[in-house]
């Protein structure tokens, strides 16, 4: 197995921890992973992007010029990568931010709206973990066990205290899968 | 006598400055050149014509100013023991 | 069960940058001289962040490249271990430092993460300072011992093995990455930190000549004979260097008919290139410098006996093409593809390059796709 | 007889390879006194410049380190650094602090460095053959400004040493000469505060030597120093340029 996936927003979205924290948790499974943030500019101001490639064996190119699994948090980001997604592979919308249809059959697509779930959360800012949790409901490339877990060593230190509320989120956007699909 | 100075042949390349600030004009060019082709510094005890001893005070201003660390100065002891940092009277 | 426990807490995912900065530390390196220059900058900060708790630990943000490959300079004479990062612009202006380095053998570890280039270019990655790391880079006869890691833990291992060979030879060692390894993230294991205070001493530092004669460490020798002399010393010294240090990574290169050949970056990609044309029943291996110099060119050489041709995949328009052609000296064809200015090329480009080189060798066996356009596909005899 | 003059213990018995009334060789003499009469020599490490006194680790019998033409206060600033208890000095003439290493010197200067400067200023790029100095004084004749330094075309003299005076972590900075025995003794003075300013721990200090350089100069020695004492001295005139109580 090697799964490669993409995570597109813009900035202050919580896009680059999402890719963090599922690289984190496949790790702590023992399996290969890699984490690639797209560095530039672009990462101090609007779009935000980083690619995590999760696999049974060594990971040769950390590259995904078609992932199996795109998640878009805005429309930008879905038109920039609405083409690569590999043929059978799923993208992740979030459908507060975008209404658009995705141009494609052989795609599936999953809507989540983040930022409603958020705000019913009391906390606008953990849209990123419902979408993370959301994400791996449907394609298990981690257990979401792993993944609660991943979570406190993402927000090591200061950020302790924000562990709970994050994987409360985690768990609201896999409960959102259970209810919808 | 109360001091002398002595001036590595060798050492020396004949700039002639301690001949500039010698107060008691004791010091002169030698005759001789030295094995680099220079032609040395050499103390004079005696005048020339008159032959006279000279007066060496072991000032040392001729050392300070030697661009080549050529010459050692002597001087008799009276009081207590000077040492090179003091040698030279127009020390401030 | 708690010892695999205990080996999951010791696999830290880490960008490639602090992967870097943590191994130096665990080398006992405890003096950074640096310049701020993207994209390299979150090394110089990860080492002042540890060291600000090392207290005797020494990091310093220097004005210029300049002046901090000379800091480095005065921290090595003076004994320790010690190093300086920077990109490609910066690197050009610490060749003067190094070259002085060299010649007065002094051991450092000088960190490029290339970017693209010439001039200020870009930050992307890219593969443009492979001559000027491998051929010397400043004035005068000398090199450099070239380290290029392509992975998060080969990071961690060629970091320490960068400082253990800087000290062995007395000669300074580079480490040629790009932004990409970098930033990227992946679990690696730590070698277990080393005590500077245990480390060799190092009988010819300038430590004051307290019951010793006074040392001279100098690279000018006015006496034409005695500067011959050290240029000959120093090549003995490089074909010791040579003899010992020579790295490589061989991938599915046993039964291959056509070797790609490859580094850091590049190499994953191609590795990744390689995959994909596996599948597709091409017969094709991957040969991954590690050191670039000394460069492998023996075992490449034997390669070149067992395949049709080899294709030199690049981040340039074409550096490393030149070393492999002088190992393989004809043996097979040499044919290069490259992507130049900080493009980071695909697998699946790099899958339709070996296609089509392969359909050419053998154009009965597969039918294969052309190589992108844009690029350049030149083949050598 | 007493001996009352000789060559310091930290000054190797090598004869220079200076021209005759060369001012270095009084320098080297003076900073090897000091070594000596502080007694640090065991834990010293001098770092000369590209120049005429490149040479001058054959001299000074202290660890000497090479530095690249300019590059003398980060050399010392990284041994420094790593070895806080050794005693750190460079050796500079004007080219090289005042012109290719005017960044190196200027930050040393400015972080307070615990390093000692002992800055040699003939007005002339000496080993080179005469070339314009950053320091050659307007209408001065060198081998590059055949017509006498020009402002307007080659620049001004640096005042190096008084912009040294600005950085806020100098502590100590003297302009003096080496034309008399007067001057060289108030050098020697000036030499040895500014090697206590390191031991003391305080910060960056230097000594800007007015030195006669008769070759490039094309002047006799005694000519040399005339014209450091009556010409140079009204552009450079010699004083206590900063000193932080």
């Amino acid at each position: 197995m090697l799964l490669k996936s993409v995570f597109s927003g813009f900035g202050g979205q919580g896009v680059l921890m999402m890719g963090y924290a599922l690289a984190v948790a496949g790790m702590e499974e023992d399996k290969h992973v890699t984490y690639l943030p797209a560095y530039g500019a672009e990462v101090r101001g609007g779009t935000a992007n980083c690619t995590v490639v999760v696999s049974d064996e060594e990971i040769a190119s950390p590259i995904a010029s078609s992932p199996e699994f795109v998640v878009a948090m805005n429309y930008p980001s879905m038109a920039k990568y609405q083409n690569m997604v590999k043929s059978g592979g799923i993208m992740f919308l979030n459908s507060d931010l975008i209404t658009e249809t995705l141009p494609r059959d052989d795609v599936k697509v999953v809507l989540v709206p983040a930022n409603t779930l958020a705000h019913e959360m009391g906390n606008d800012r953990v849209l990123n973990m419902i979408m993370l949790g959301a994400m791996v409901r449907v394609t298990g490339i981690v257990s979401e066990e792993s993944l609660s877990q991943a979570i406190e060593t993402v927000l090591e230190g200061k950020k302790r205290s924000l562990v709970e509320i994050n994987q409360k989120a985690l768990a609201k956007g896999a409960e959102y899968i259970a209810a919808h699909n | 006598m109360k001091g002398k100075i002595e001036i590595d042949q060798e050492l020396c390349k004949g700039c002639g400055l301690c001949i500039q600030v010698c107060p008691k004009k004791q010091i002169e060019f030698s005759d001789a050149l030295n094995k680099k082709g220079y032609y040395p510094a050499s103390f004079k005890e005696r005048d020339r014509k008159t032959t006279e001893k000279l007066e060496c005070t072991g000032c040392a201003l001729c050392a300070i100013q030697c661009p080549d660390v050529a010459i050692e100065v002597y001087r008799e002891e009276k009081e207590q023991s000077t040492t090179a940092k003091k040698a030279a009277p127009t020390d401030e | 069960m708690s010892e695999t426990k205990e080996k999951k807490k010791d696999k830290k995912l880490m960008r490639g940058s602090h992967v870097l900065g943590e191994a130096a530390i665990r080398a006992g390196c405890r003096a950074y001289f640096g310049y701020p220059i993207t994209p390299q900058n979150e090394l110089p900060e990860y080492m002042a962040e540890q060291f600000a708790q090392m207290p005797d630990a020494v990091f310093l943000q220097a004005e210029s490249e300049l002046a901090s490959i000379n800091m480095v300079m005065g921290a090595s004479i003076a004994g320790a271990r010690v190093m300086t990062s920077s990109s490609s612009p910066g690197i050009s202006l610490k060749q003067e430092g190094i070259s002085y380095i060299a010649g007065m053998e002094l051991p450092a570890v000088i960190v490029n993460m290339m970017r693209g280039g010439p001039g200020l270019g870009n930050i992307a990655p890219a593969q443009g300072d492979y001559f000027q790391a491998t051929k010397g880079g400043g004035h005068g006869d000398y090199r450099l011992i070239v380290l290029a890691p392509a992975y998060g833990q080969e990071i961690a291992d060629m970091t320490r093995q960068a400082f253990d060979l800087a000290d062995k030879y007395r000669n300074p060692v580079m480490i040629l990455g790009d932004g990409m390894l970098g930033q990227m993230m992946e679990p690696v294991v730590f070698p277990d930190p080393i005590d500077p205070a245990q480390l060799p001493a190092k009988p010819w530092t300038l430590t004051g000549c307290k019951g010793r004669p006074s040392r001279i460490i100098r690279s000018l020798w006015l006496d034409v004979n005695r500067e011959e002399e050290l240029n000959w010393r120093l090549v003995r010294k490089y074909e010791a260097i040579t003899a010992e240090v020579v790295d490589q990574e061989m991938y599915l290169a046993e039964d291959a008919e056509l070797i790609i050949v490859a580094y850091g970056t590049a190499a994953r990609i191609a590795k990744g290139g390689v995959q994909r044309a596996r599948a597709m029943g091409i017969k094709v291996g991957l040969f991954r410098p590690k050191t670039l110099w000394p460069y492998p060119s023996e075992p490449l050489a034997r390669l070149a006996d067992q395949v049709d041709e080899i294709i030199v995949f690049e981040m340039s328009t074409g550096q490393m093409v030149e070393d492999v052609r002088l190992a393989v000296e004809g043996r097979c064809r040499v044919s290069f593809y490259g992507r130049p200015g900080g493009v980071v090329a695909t697998p699946e480009e790099i899958s339709r390059v070996i296609s089509s080189t392969h359909h050419r060798a053998h154009p009965k066996k597969v039918a294969g796709g052309r190589a992108s356009g844009g690029s350049r596909l030149t083949v050598v005899g | 007889m007493k001996k009352v003059f000789a060559r310091p213990e930290s000054l190797k018995l090598t004869p220079f390879h200076y021209c005759p009334g060369c001012g270095h060789s009084i320098i080297h003499r003076l900073v090897s006194e000091v070594i000596d009469e502080l007694g640090i020599r065991e834990r010293t490490v001098g770092v000369p410049p590209a120049g005429c006194a490149v040479l001058a680790y054959n001299y000074f019998d202290v660890d000497m380190a090479e530095a690249p033409h300019g590059r003398a206060a980060a050399v010392a600033t990284g041994i420094k650094r790593v070895r806080p208890d050794l005693v750190a000095f460079s050796y500079q003439g004007d080219g090289d602090i005042a012109a290719i290493g005017t960044a190196e010197t200027i930050h040393a200067a400015n972080r307070g460095e615990r390093i000692t400067a002992i800055f040699v200023n003939n007005a002339v790029y000496g080993m080179t053959g005469g070339q314009m100095a950053p320091t050659t004084i307007s209408g001065q004749v060198t081998t590059t400004t055949p017509l006498g330094r020009a402002p307007l075309r080659d620049g001004y003299p640096l005042d190096l040493s008084e912009m040294l005076g600005i950085a806020a972590g100098s502590v100590y900075i003297e302009r003096t000469s080496v034309s008399s025995p007067k001057w060289i003794n108030k050098t020697k003075k000036a030499i040895r505060k500014a090697f206590m300013v390191q031991l003391e721990d305080r910060g960056f200090s230097l000594v800007e030597i007015l030195s006669p350089c008769p070759t490039n100069w094309k002047m006799t020695p005694v000519q040399s120093i005339r014209w450091v004492e009556e010409t140079m001295m009204t552009i450079f005139p010699p004083k206590v340029i900063k000193d932080v109580a």
